[in-house]
């Protein structure tokens, strides 16, 4: 964990001034987010604006998870990434762009695909998690390694031109298997390559997903812990959904667990993580 | 006997795709001798709205995995689930869940 | 104005392919998005993202309105600028970052406040314009300059933990004076310096900005052209507000306007474009 | 004789700042003779809400330019503006124009 320091300095003063006259800020939130720690699973659509706006705040340490690398496809709707970068990895890309943003912060990429071995000490080692994943197995995985390791998660998704954006396993709400206890059938399941998505529709996301782990970090909580905000971008409408407690019988958050280990995820699912056939016939 | 029932359904995170992409559908639920709660709805759907591979929508005699159910605005755990009984105007959504990035 | 090409080529097909999947968009409406210009006025927290996302969208030309220079305090959320161009001019910095994100865009850098003498030439070079300014005068001044030349104009704003989003002068509805006949007394007027303003809320408002302009782009029309989007951050609620119709003795956009020409602003409004000294006293 | 109503009063964009910073007051109106519309809304709120610098808030009869009024979810314009007569369980909003970026 980051050291909680007791006062900034005169160029953070400057560099943060529009927030540090915010009272729901100020100095003491500005201190506490330099404290804090986020993993970002993902560096695509949402990671990009989400970690963007994180670095630019301030967070003390940012923890940037992705195996791919950067393809023109993702161009359009990954921000952090650039042409010149195209074949790199997304989570060295993310790293460079953002400490040209904010050097200040620590920029940790993680080139790996999160499995059952990895993700609980990565987990472990963040204050909260931002799940910018794309696949139903990193999404079950990622919700189950933050209710063992007990950490806060901002979960968000964009397709198409919708979007929803939810805080599992906060303040004693719901956790994401609460929600779905059971993985959807994997012919139902639709991913960005197949379905597409307007680039612009995972930026909006992104950017309400940071506000949330920025609300955490500061200590102004979040009002997503047993509610999902559903976008509909074609409308321009949002809504704000009350959801169910946590369930007492849930498989991992309940009150007598029956995952108290990580598992096979991929398995459980029926689908693959890290599946790209789909995307490349489409080429 | 259970009047007839005007209600919205909405469809949502690609649960529309199953009804010709359509998401809104002003429906009304003939009278029938039970009173309509969401298990007759979903059976009402499968019948009347549904044109094509059910089972990605219902299964058994609910929704499948994967769809969350909104009634007026709130998670239909709040309300009952299958047993809650529909009032006239309610507003019931079906949305898919979203794991695109 | 740009020529409406009839085809993508290959490696247009492969950047945009996950909007070209989209109905909505598909291939025409990345042909009108690569033939529409898009004047930003101002590159700050709002210009920033919105820039970057109808970069990253291949629209065909942005125009960058920015008299300004990139200060560290500017860095929290004017995503596009960096460490390394602190003291240039805003529009050439955001220039720079959009060409690296997609080189066949046209970026154009205006160094300059948009003036009576220099707005209504500009707007009428554009098809399209995104008021991202920050002071009162310029918002009169845009929506003057947009009616007179007759082009959509999309609107937002943002200040300490809240947003506004509208659409002016499109399809028969209201402009801005229709909504503001008269500006507000000065010494009610907050800005950013002043008032504060959390980085990442200029970011989600500048990002749905950015997405009605795509939506009027690419023929998918605007939900927002008799309407408002007001968003509440620290509660994560959004409201859609029905707004008032054009109204027909608007001195602008009404039947029979005594606006026909540019004013001077500054003076409309008793408050400057560029005042910065309230800016300087707090650092 | 008009009864009592109770309304909802939300104050944004910087408004609320007028009003110790709070947003939201649940409000009653008590009885009087005439009917209560906006106008003598802003009467009330001016005499009982507003602590100092009323100006910034209200010129003359109606709201300062730059203060947009919703009326459940709708611009005041449309509902017929300072004659908007009241109904109990109304939500006002008073919402000041931002110009940030
Ligand atoms: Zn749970
Ligand atoms: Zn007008």
């Amino acid at each position: 964990p980051l050291p909680l320091r007791t006062e900034l300095s005169r160029l953070e003063i400057q560099r943060y001034s529009r927030q540090l006259v915010l009272p729901e800020t100020g100095v003491r939130g500005q201190l506490r987010l330099s404290a804090c720690s986020v993993l970002v699973v993902g560096c695509g659509g949402l990671g990009c604006p989400l970690a963007q706006y994180l670095a630019a705040a301030g967070v003390g340490r940012l923890g940037l998870v992705d195996h791919d690398v950067v393809e023109l496809s993702n161009l359009h709707r990954q921000v952090l990434h650039r042409e010149s970068r195209l074949g790199t990895s997304k989570a060295r890309s993310a790293a460079a762009a953002l400490r040209e943003i904010n050097s200040a912060v620590q920029c940790v990429p993680y080139e790996l695909a999160l499995g059952r071995d990895t993700a609980l000490q990565l987990v472990r080692a963040y204050d909260v998690v931002a799940d910018c994943s794309d696949n139903v197995p990193t999404r079950y995985l990622v919700n189950d390694a933050c209710v063992l390791a007990g950490k806060p998660l901002v979960s968000a998704s964009a397709l198409r031109l919708e979007g929803q954006l939810a805080v599992y396993g906060y303040r004693g709400g719901p956790c994401y298997r609460c929600l779905f206890p059971k993985p959807p059938p994997p012919e139902t399941v639709t991913n960005c390559a197949d379905g597409g998505v307007l680039g612009v529709v995972p930026g909006i996301l992104g950017s309400l997903q940071a506000l949330e782990v920025l609300k955490i970090a500061t200590g102004m909580g979040t009002s997503f812990h047993q509610a999902m905000l559903i976008f509909d971008a074609l409308e321009g409408r949002f809504r704000h959904i009350k959801l169910r407690p946590r369930n007492p019988d849930c498989a991992v958050c309940g009150d007598n667990p029956s995952v108290t280990a990580l598992q096979d995820y991929e398995q459980f699912c029926g689908s693959s993580a890290t599946d790209k056939c789909r995307m490349l016939c489409l080429l | 006997m259970a009047a007839p029932l005007s209600i919205q359904l909405e469809f949502g995170g690609g649960a529309e795709l199953l009804f010709d992409g359509i998401r809104k559908h002003q429906v009304t639920l003939p009278s029938q001798p039970e009173p309509w709660d969401i298990r007759s709805l979903l059976a009402w759907i499968k019948e009347n709205l549904l044109k094509e591979r059910p089972e990605l929508f219902v299964q058994g005699d609910t929704v499948r995995p994967g769809i969350l159910v909104l009634i007026n605005e709130a998670d239909w755990e709040l309300m009952g689930e299958l047993d809650y009984q529909l009032q006239d105007q309610d507003n019931v959504v079906f949305i898919s869940t979203l794991h695109g990035g």
